[in-house]
């Protein structure tokens, strides 16, 4: 064994001189080229390849953009932050984030402006000082509240009844902080929020626990589905049981996903924002970032396409939630 | 099914085996061995363990191809490699070693791998199946409830079944391995009438065991193979044991001056302190209030059937299995139930029954396995010292003369004999005061089996004390000063080693009292 | 058995293997993408593998005693919200560390009890706890996180000393005691025996039982000492910690040569395979900025990884005995 | 060590330490006590919606219970349930290639049996354990179909087989039909056909089974590929009763599948298990999430869900080992 334990030995000197040569790390893409990472949430479904496309319009708009969209399929946080840190390795120039858990990523996003990279939130906000800049369509505020606005004006304005929640996992962070703007706001209504249901991201589980929450309350108004596949489940869910029109569904979604759904009138309204433009305007911010034309004290930006853009403070607006429904989803 | 030989002078030559060659990477398993086997006769293959009897019925029943020969069955060549084939041929054979499927009960073991078909083949024909599974046990005297799982039957029963599944393809050859190896006495009379009766129904036996009194008692002519050559054929008439042994180990061995040494009366043993004392030990449903002690240097026999409950009064003084009531005491210290390792601490040591599985590690290094009953006396500070690791193993290679090349090669690749040295070994050197052998010889060769009987009477002269189960009452006999005879979990007779004879054990064991 | 001594005693194969494709992977991964290899960067991803690295410790022996646990993934979710409720209560980090590995492991005893004592499948045993723990740290936490334990804490994960974090002299200590431990004590060696036949080594007077609930027991503790370097890295406590990295752990350590049956492996090769997977995945985020395709390829590298070994085996069979 | 009294224990005592009595007795206590809280828990509907959700895990179940006979296992279903949706998807939506069923079905089905195949010849032929070809499998051909979907997802599946999916025949959705099928199938294969009985016994001693001739690779491909396909089948029942094929589907799918197995009493370790068993522990399984609903626990309660699911697995598994320990003479067996 004594010789088996110094080839061991062998091993591992040998690997670590050689898994290591003292240089500093270089650029990836070319040198002239602006290199900005675009980073989802989730990859792969969607609502964010949406923003994809739009960001992309813009990339081809000013031309000398390298842009890198990378992010995690399973939406893990933690694999954000690990993304984050490979960039700053390879010491790109501008980093767009949608924290999906904005403590989990702060310090990553910390670490990258120390290393001179610009860090811009998109889609929802992270720490503050952990960025220079939010592109602010929506706070959760404002998302969980738009949700039961358009749940009231749908049911009813003075309708009474029962309405359930299909969230993600328990442990989701985003579908949690709307759920805490939701709650005071159904208080204030007529309506009661029965339950919040946890089917994680698995379709069929959210589709079976909407078909149990019709059955179990009669008086059931609405469901919010307030993920990216409770929603179509609790739609579906509606459909299938023939209460069309009688239980109202809505939630957070790309309208295009939910149109069959808006057609025969299972679901009346869709909240969300133009998320081409979301990622459209999350490049343009970059770009004027990177070359200097933004500063703290701006108060407005000519954004390509959208025009000037109001700021305030460090949020740069895209104006709040919409509302989509029969007449403007194929605007959409 | 059977080829019918048209009338030739061949007519009562069933089996020709021709300049049979098979080795396994380097080494030369069979040597050019040709002999023949008649029709109807019983004939035993005898030889020590890695002979190449075990390679030569993998080739005759198809579960490995020959390298060069011929395998000839009523002039016709047996088909090679292929067990399905080599069934079809007539060619039966009862494996050594449990092929018993434990989960699957006696109707799917008896028909597993050629079940009788229906519906085009497609589906089991289960009643037919029921029906000549039910036959064939009848035959065989055996009433099986055909629904349990087969693990849940005594090994006698599952033996059966076995025999049964064998029986059940019209065979004309009859291949055996050791049939008895895990039979107790009286079951193992059965079997040997079972093979009579085969042998009238005109089927020809090939019977390989290493107890030499039943191929005497069966045989008609028996081959010797050594080191994988043909060394004779002779009629059963004209052999005795030494000759025979003479064969096999191709050297003179003098069994009889074991026996001397052996069976010499101690008669200073009454004074001596007893080093073991089982006391009133009881488990609930195994065995019931089991009383004897063993004094230093005395070798206690401990005979009876199979599933008596010899093992697992074994086990339970060992610590392995728990027990209900009673004590063990060890050199007066008093040992709590279900604990190995205080067992050990306090110098007991077991050669288990079951070798391959509970005697040792078969991947492991024959060096390793050799220490691993005592690592901790093999660090310092905690850590295992190389030197001192080897050279334990090296000297208990010499002492013992097991036969390796390399004290690093995995112990899976010594023969039967040396295996079992390899547990003996390992127990010697944590230096224990009482030693409990479970079926100490069972499939070891006969020259191996000398050497390990030599062992236990020396170490016994040096002051061990020992308890040894075993199903060989010859060897109960040669070796044990007393003889305990367990009978359906209870000692049913003591006897005086140098005085007791096989009739009063076997009436004892049967029976459950001394005549 | 005649085969030349070298054959007979090298069996290190796995580990050689490993090593190439490893050099192979470096060089390929500096030639295709420059300044793949830079000691900076090299050392700051590094931080990418701590956390699974300590678990993978545990891991190898748990694999070479012939068990396996699911359950660690979800243990840590455990801890984290342990961690995250007794430091909102006491406001005292060492408490909440110290809370942190006693949940853990208590974790691992309950895993260890249960296969040991009722003589259950590990298998059964982790599949059960991997969705019992998860659930309990998601009930008992209510899905919240916990944060703000304070920069001092978050520092932990991310200082370093003579350019390595802090993290991965912890690991390299940890790995080279429980090298030589398993290595070079009685202990080890019984581990081994276990792997390969628990019988054997029960009848060698081995206290498999007591074995086993060590083992398992230290999985939990090192997923409790994980969970605190997790914490501190994320500044976040909640039940979601370390989801899925059970199957992770497990791929490293089987890619480091540890045969998923019992019986064989080493640290050395765990530590390789850790390396190897952790290079992988960091060339391929680098040179194709594609998420999906790390999955694809470590997937594949598991596979075949273990079928280069298996190759090798046999031809060394082949030309012995 | 097991004596001729075990075989004589009466039948009575025989069934009721059998898993599968276990099991019927946790259900129908679940059951009573749930229609006790609420009746509407009985209604035809309910029963109908719990059938139909049981059928692709009880599909799946089929073929993993064979594979787990075999001694081996399968964790990459989960997977290969998402990639051949989306192979589906691609091939019959109409904004996609718009094939005709008799083309996109077959092809789904030969998909997941070429998977199993794959999986299979890795174990017999390249020597793989198979708990490491399907773990590697379960991450790679996860990323592959979301590599393969480009983030969108997949809609317009024929309306005819959403229809089957939904509605289906008589009232009973085609996945509960199918299911029947399947059990109906692998319940021949098990007791009927020699192939069956070769798979257990294989299990049930691989030495033995090698010196009785059997062979060891034409079962494992057989058990493997039929998972597979099973796998696919489930996929082409079940996906298309969802609102849309996206990549997450059949996330963890592996684990429920192998937990039932493995509740419903199939030995990990091979040769043991019945399909009743395991259909019951299906049900099981399936009915935990309806009944916190109908038990209205409320939001709090509801994030206990899956500790309540951990909870009733561990009793499941251990509880019975205990029971049968207690009706065995001692440790050994």
């Amino acid at each position: 064994m004594t010789r088996s334990a110094r080839f061991m030995l062998l091993l591992l000197i040998s690997l670590i001189s050689l898994g290591c040569r003292t240089e500093s790390g270089t650029n990836v893409g070319d040198q002239d080229k602006l290199t900005v990472c675009l980073l989802p949430k989730i990859k792969g479904i969607p609502y964010f390849t949406s923003c994809h496309t739009g960001a992309q319009e813009a990339a081809a708009e000013l031309g000398d953009i390298e842009l890198i969209y990378d992010g995690p399929i399973d939406g893990d946080p933690k694999e954000q932050a690990e993304l984050i840190e490979q960039w700053i390795v390879d010491g790109v120039d501008v980093i767009c984030i949608a924290p999906n858990a904005p403590l989990v990523v702060a310090n990553a996003m910390k670490e990258a402006r120390d290393a001179g990279i610009h860090v811009v939130t998109w889609d929802a906000d992270g720490v503050p000082e952990s960025r220079s800049f939010f592109v602010n369509q929506a706070t959760p505020e404002s998302i969980g509240r738009g949700m039961v606005d358009v749940m009231i004006a749908d049911v009813g304005p003075d309708q009474e009844g029962d309405v359930v929640i299909i969230s993600s996992d328990a442990t989701s962070a985003n579908q949690n902080s709307w759920i805490d703007a939701m709650k005071p706001a159904i208080e204030e209504s007529k309506l009661t929020l029965q339950t919040i249901k946890y089917p994680g991201e698995n379709a069929a589980n959210a589709l079976a626990d909407a078909q149990d929450l019709i059955k179990v309350y009669p008086n059931l108004k609405g469901i919010f589905g307030i993920s990216s596949v409770s929603f179509p489940g609790a739609a579906e869910a509606v459909r299938q049981a023939g209460k069309s029109g009688e239980i109202k569904v809505t939630g957070l979604a790309v309208p295009s996903e939910m149109k069959s759904y808006v057609d025969d009138g299972t679901v009346n309204s869709v909240v969300l924002w133009n998320t081409k433009d979301l990622g459209y305007l999350t490049v343009q911010v970059a770009k004027a970032l990177a070359e200097g034309r933004l500063t703290d004290s701006d108060t407005s930006l000519n954004a390509g396409r959208l025009g000037e853009i109001q700021i305030e403070g460090d949020n740069v607006l895209l104006g709040d939630v919409m509302v989509f429904n029969k007449d403007n989803i194929d605007s959409f | 099914m059977m080829i019918h030989s048209q009338a030739t002078q061949s007519d009562r030559l069933l089996l020709r085996i021709d300049r049979i060659n098979k080795a396994y990477g380097g080494v030369q398993a069979l040597q050019d061995v040709s002999f023949e086997v008649g029709r109807g006769e019983v004939h035993a293959l005898c030889g020590e363990n890695g002979a190449g009897k075990s390679t030569l019925i993998k080739l005759l029943t198809g579960v490995t191809r020959p390298d060069s020969g011929s395998l000839v069955m009523n002039q016709g060549a047996l088909p090679v490699g292929n067990v399905r084939g080599c069934e079809a041929a007539g060619i039966a054979v009862l494996h050594q070693e449990s092929t018993a499927f434990p989960d699957l009960n006696a109707i799917d073991n008896i028909f597993v791998g050629r079940e009788l078909r229906a519906a085009g083949g497609f589906l089991l024909a289960r009643d037919a199946m029921r029906r000549e599974a039910a036959e064939l046990l009848e035959q065989l005297g055996e009433s099986i409830d055909l629904t349990v799982p087969l693990g849940q039957l005594p090994l006698a029963q599952r033996q059966m079944v076995s025999m049964a599944r064998a029986m059940s393809c019209q065979c004309q050859l009859f291949i055996m391995d050791e049939p008895t190896a895990s039979l107790s006495a009286q079951e193992s009379q059965k079997m040997l009438m079972l093979v009579n009766q085969l042998k009238e129904q005109g089927i020809s036996i090939l019977y390989v065991s290493h107890r030499l009194e039943e191929i005497f008692q069966v045989a008609d002519a028996v081959t010797v193979l050594r080191d994988g050559q043909y060394v004779a054929t002779h009629a059963v008439e004209d052999l005795d044991d030494r000759k025979l042994i003479q064969l096999m180990v191709g050297r003179e061995l003098d069994e009889l001056t074991v026996r001397q040494t052996i069976s010499q009366p101690k008669s200073d043993e009454t004074q001596k302190p007893s080093t073991l004392k089982v006391d009133q030990l009881s488990r609930q449903g195994i065995f019931q209030d089991v009383s004897f002690s063993i004094a230093a240097g005395e070798i206690v026999g401990m005979a009876g059937l199979v599933g008596a409950g010899r093992s697992e009064i074994a086990r339970a003084i060992f610590g392995i299995d728990s027990y209900d009531e009673g004590t063990v005491e060890v050199n007066g210290e008093i040992l709590p139930s279900g604990s190995v390792a205080r067992a050990k601490h306090v110098g007991m040591a077991m050669v288990p029954e079951d070798r391959q599985h509970e005697g040792l590690v078969l991947p492991m290094s024959v060096q390793n396995n050799l220490t691993l009953a005592n690592l901790r006396d093999l660090q310092d500070f905690g850590w295992l010292s190389q030197t001192r690791e080897r050279g334990q193993a090296k000297r208990l290679i010499a002492d013992l003369d097991i036969r390796v090349t390399d004290p690093r090669l995995p112990v899976e690749t010594l023969s039967g004999g040396n295996q079992q040295k390899v547990v003996i070994g390992k127990w010697l050197a944590s230096m224990p005061n009482l030693l409990i052998l479970d079926e100490p010889t069972r499939g070891v060769d006969v020259a191996a089996k000398a050497q390990v009987h030599r062992l236990i009477r020396e170490l016994a002269d040096e002051g061990m004390a020992t308890l040894m189960i075993s199903s060989e009452l010859s060897e109960i006999l040669t070796l044990s000063d007393r003889i305990l005879v367990i009978h359906q979990g209870r000692i049913a007779a003591e006897f005086e080693g140098a005085t007791a004879t096989q009739e009063q054990l076997l009436h004892a064991a049967l029976v459950g009292s001394a005549p | 058995m005649n085969q030349p001594r070298a054959v007979a005693q090298f069996n290190y194969w796995h580990e050689l293997v490993l090593f190439g494709l490893l050099i192979g992977l470096l060089g390929l991964a500096e030639y295709l993408s420059p300044g793949f290899l830079s000691l900076r960067g090299q050392l700051y991803l590094s931080r990418h593998l701590w956390v699974f690295a300590i678990m993978a410790l545990s891991m190898t022996l748990i694999i070479i005693a012939g068990g396996i646990d699911l359950s660690v993934g979800s243990a840590m979710g455990l801890c984290a919200v342990a961690f995250g409720v007794t430091f909102e209560m006491t406001g005292q980090l060492p408490i909440a560390i110290i809370a942190c590995l006693l949940t853990g492991v208590l974790g691992g005893l309950f895993n260890g009890a249960l296969i040991a004592r009722f003589k259950l499948h590990p298998l059964i045993v982790t599949l059960a706890t991997y969705a019992a723990f998860r659930g309990m740290a998601e009930g008992i936490s209510q899905g919240e996180s916990y944060s703000q334990f304070g920069d001092r804490f978050s520092e932990l994960s991310r200082a370093t000393l003579l350019g390595i974090p802090l993290p991965g002299y912890l690991f390299f200590v940890l790995a080279v005691l429980v090298g030589l431990f398993l290595w070079r004590t009685p202990t080890g060696r019984s581990i081994y025996a276990i792997g390969h036949s628990a019988e054997a080594a029960r009848f060698s007077g081995i206290s498999v039982n007591r074995i086993r609930i060590g083992l398992y027991t230290f999985s939990g503790f090192l997923a409790g000492l994980a969970t605190v370097i997790y914490v501190s890295r994320f500044d976040t406590a909640k039940a979601d910690a370390g989801r899925g990295f059970e199957l992770d752990v497990i791929t490293a350590v089987v890619v480091g040569g540890t045969s998923i049956f019992g019986g064989r492996g080493t640290i050395v090769g765990t530590v390789l395979g850790l390396l190897l997977i952790h290079e992988t995945r960091q060339f391929v985020g680098r040179y194709w900025q594609v998420d999906e395709l790390k999955s694809i390829v470590v997937g594949v590298l598991l596979i075949v990884s273990v079928l280069i070994y298996q190759l090798l085996v046999r031809q060394r069979e082949t030309r012995s005995h | 060590m097991t004596r001729n009294s075990k075989t004589e224990t009466s039948a009575f005592a025989r069934i009721t330490t059998r898993r599968e009595f276990g099991l019927a007795v946790l259900i129908a206590l679940i059951t009573i006590f749930v229609s006790f809280f609420d009746p509407r828990f009985l209604d035809a509907i309910n029963l109908r919606d719990i059938l139909v959700r049981c059928a692709p895990t009880a599909i799946v179940a089929c073929g993993m219970m064979l594979v787990i006979v075999t001694a081996e296992i399968d964790i990459s279903v989960g997977s290969l349930m998402a990639l051949t949706a989306a192979a589906m998807g691609i091939m019959l939506s109409e904004n996609e290639w718009n094939l005709s069923l008799w083309i996109g079905l077959p092809a789904t089905l030969m998909l997941g049996t070429a998977v199993g195949l794959l999986t299979g010849l890795l174990v017999t032929v390249g020597k793989v354990p198979s708990i490491i070809v399907t773990l590697g499998l379960l991450t790679a051909l996860r990323g592959f179909t979301t590599l393969m979907m480009g983030g969108k997802n997949i809609d317009g599946l024929p309306p005819s087989l959403q229809h089957a999916a939904k509605q289906g025949f008589w009232g009973i959705p085609l996945g509960v039909w199918v299911a029947a099928c399947v059990l109906v199938m692998t319940l021949v294969i098990i007791a009927w056909t020699p192939l069956g009985r070769r798979i257990f016994a294989f299990g049930s001693s691989r030495y033995a089974a090698t010196m009785c001739g059997l062979s060891e690779k034409p079962l494992k491909l057989f058990v493997f590929a039929y998972t597979g396909f099973l796998t696919a089948l489930a996929t082409i029942v079940d996906v298309p009763r969802l609102p849309t094929i996206e990549s997450g589907i059949g996330l963890e799918f592996e684990l429920l599948v192998v937990t039932c197995v493995v509740v419903g009493g199939v030995s990990i370790n091979g040769g043991r298990g019945t399909l009743l068993g395991v259909l019951l522990a299906v049900v099981l399984m399936t009915m935990i999430r309806p009944v916190l609903t109908y038990l209205e626990i409320g939001e709090e309660a509801e994030k206990w869900t899956k500790a309540i699911q951990g909870t009733l697995i561990a009793i499941a598994v251990i509880g019975d080992s205990l029971l049968r320990r207690r009706r065995r003479g001692g440790p050994r067996s």
